[in-house]
């Protein structure tokens, strides 16, 4: 099959709607294609990997963790808008710590997470062949 | 107090009726009313017996059921609402010409002047949404 | 007659809370719930709206809404009261009528 | 059955979700239990009451027609915020002529429709029992 | 060209399932493919055969489904977006124990790498939701 | 590579419209459907953006959600091009790729 570059898009934060957990339910499954897969959080979105999520007073599953197995499936192109975070009063400082590990760099532990300021993130979008939004 | 809730969305897409079914918890535990709890717009989903969400997450529409059996709650959903969406007790879906049903026990469907006789009757009405 | 507003939306995203501040009047309460949690913490770009909301009003947020996007009680704004649901049902006792900004 | 003071918040454009619609279903119905009823139109709820809705080219039954007929079931304070109006440049010519008979004034027709603003609204809001937002 | 479309919205609630219904008659009438329809998150709900909205109005799931057979579309429900919402057809209520199911004729049930695979095979993708 | 970007939300209730804006490339197109058909109107809040979004992007509104909501197209900011869903087709055709901002 060919291989395209694939980018899902999140704008929204976790809880408050669904959008959050299913969007990284079609990402996992997406590394079974074998596709050029990109992740931009942008506005809201940066909240889906704020660190120490606890979700035990709404009752809800907290999936947070599920963000930490992307590495394992190669997709560690994260594209987080700076612009996002600090609207919001937030730093790298308050987002998971995503890796993965390099097999053609002796497994070398590398950050999935890219800052990037809103102009890169335009000119990151503009090279995309499937944008999937949610 | 007594308290209507309104509940203008479905389960899971928005976080309401999990709000609601908190709220009206916390409210029975401190002793207070619930007199309706009237589902409109998609809030009528939550009302399906044919839901089967994964072994971790929560049963929305059950736990709405269970609720309404421990606490005698009167959960009412929207016909008109309901029609639009595929809502259907046994009786409105022989009225229909339907082949199926598919509201979970507790629930009852009537009609919007519920909403407004909860809006009267009630101390508070507290409306969850989108 | 005091009223508690409540809002669900985040203030980044829908003006649902901006228009929440501009409708509320002095000595009614307001209580961020689900996404809107997120409007409760300090050096943010809507800060300084809660801020000036404080002064006439008494602003809540909802504690496990808060802790489930990942912030914690310590960032809220001076003044900004946390609640848990049994706190929020306390708070439709305390004021007369209740308006959702959906 | 106690007499309540009901407001119908709108705030929602008619056509892109249900709320429009569904929230008039509710108002008429409402006249059936001879409340104190008043709808408030702020944000994009303005359009709700747009003059010459035409939906023939997206599908949709135009239901606009039947804020006319609030004003035979008494229902004539809609509450229309000015500001509202002003920053989607719109005026109140741009709105229905929405008119109830006062049969207590020999059934001289009078407007349904108040502009009111921010304030004032703020302020009629205050005075409600039971608030129902769409 | 050959689309994919996804659809994130159940039928009334939000406009995008009427928006990718006169979407897809338009391409169609240009003589564009439509590969693929996927149902995703409330989008599921598109696919009642248990709604009866008042005569005058559409009829969404019905209109998808007829468009369906005229055109041989492919109309997909996510499986796991479709058990939580309680969207079943025949064999998924078999494995669930369920009762009943509700499903329209015209749609199926499969897996979200449908969605992906569609991505891969058309030459755009388009997405209608909230 | 040139992509459209399609809107559906009210630019005066949320925040997608403008973030859209925001990260559209020069020589992109952007198309307003649903909600979004309000933004096309001429001197309203957010009528400058759209405008200085015209001077190196094209900008298109679908007529039958404009009509929809009352606004007729001699309303719409002068470069603002009405289009019907076989123009939205079309448009799709002549970008190589589409971004929906939700």
């Amino acid at each position: 099959m060919a291989t395209k570059k694939f980018m899902f898009v999140n704008r929204k934060a976790p809880y408050g709607t669904v959008y959050a957990l299913e969007s990284l339910e079609v990402v996992l499954i997406s590394a079974a294609f074998e596709q050029d897969v990109s992740l931009a959080f942008i506005d809201d979105g940066v909240y889906q990997i704020a660190k120490g999520q606890d979700t035990t007073g709404i009752g809800q599953k907290n999936f947070s963790a599920t963000y930490k197995a992307l590495g394992d499936y190669e997709i560690n192109k994260l594209y987080v808008e700076k612009e996002s975070l600090e609207e919001r009063g937030l730093t790298l400082d308050d987002l998971m710590d995503l890796t993965w590990e390099d097999e053609d760099d002796d497994y070398e532990e590398k950050p999935s997470i890219h800052l990037v300021d809103r102009a890169d993130m335009a000119g990151i979008m503009a090279q995309q062949e499937v944008v999937i939004s949610f | 107090m007594k308290y209507t809730l309104m509940i203008n969305e479905g389960p899971y897409q928005h976080q309401s009726s999990d709000t609601a079914l908190q709220f009206a918890r916390a409210a029975l535990e401190k002793g207070h009313e619930i007199y309706r709890v009237f589902f409109y717009h998609d809030g009528v989903n939550n009302g399906t017996r044919l839901s089967a969400p994964p072994q971790d997450d929560r049963q929305i529409q059950k736990e709405w059921s269970e609720l309404a059996k421990q606490h005698d709650l009167d959960l009412v959903i929207c016909i008109a609402a309901a029609q639009r969406r595929g809502l259907m007790d046994a009786d409105e879906a022989k009225r229909q010409g339907m082949d199926a049903d598919n509201i979970i026990e507790g629930f009852r469907i009537s009609g919007l002047g519920q909403l407004i006789e909860g809006g009267i009757q009630a101390d508070r009405t507290l409306v969850f949404g989108d | 007659m005091a009223m508690l507003h409540i809002v669900n939306k985040s203030p980044f995203e829908r003006v649902a809370f901006e228009s929440c501040l501009n409708h509320a009047s002095a000595g009614d309460s307001i209580l961020m719930i689900e996404d809107a949690a997120v409007g409760a913490v300090k050096n943010t770009r809507f800060s300084e709206s809660i801020e000036a909301a404080l002064k006439d009003k008494s602003v809540y947020v909802l504690s496990g809404d808060l802790a489930a996007r990942g912030l914690s009680e310590d960032r809220i704004i001076t003044g900004v009261t946390a609640v848990d649901y049994a706190g929020f049902v306390d708070l439709t006792v305390d004021n007369d009528t209740t308006q959702s900004w959906l």
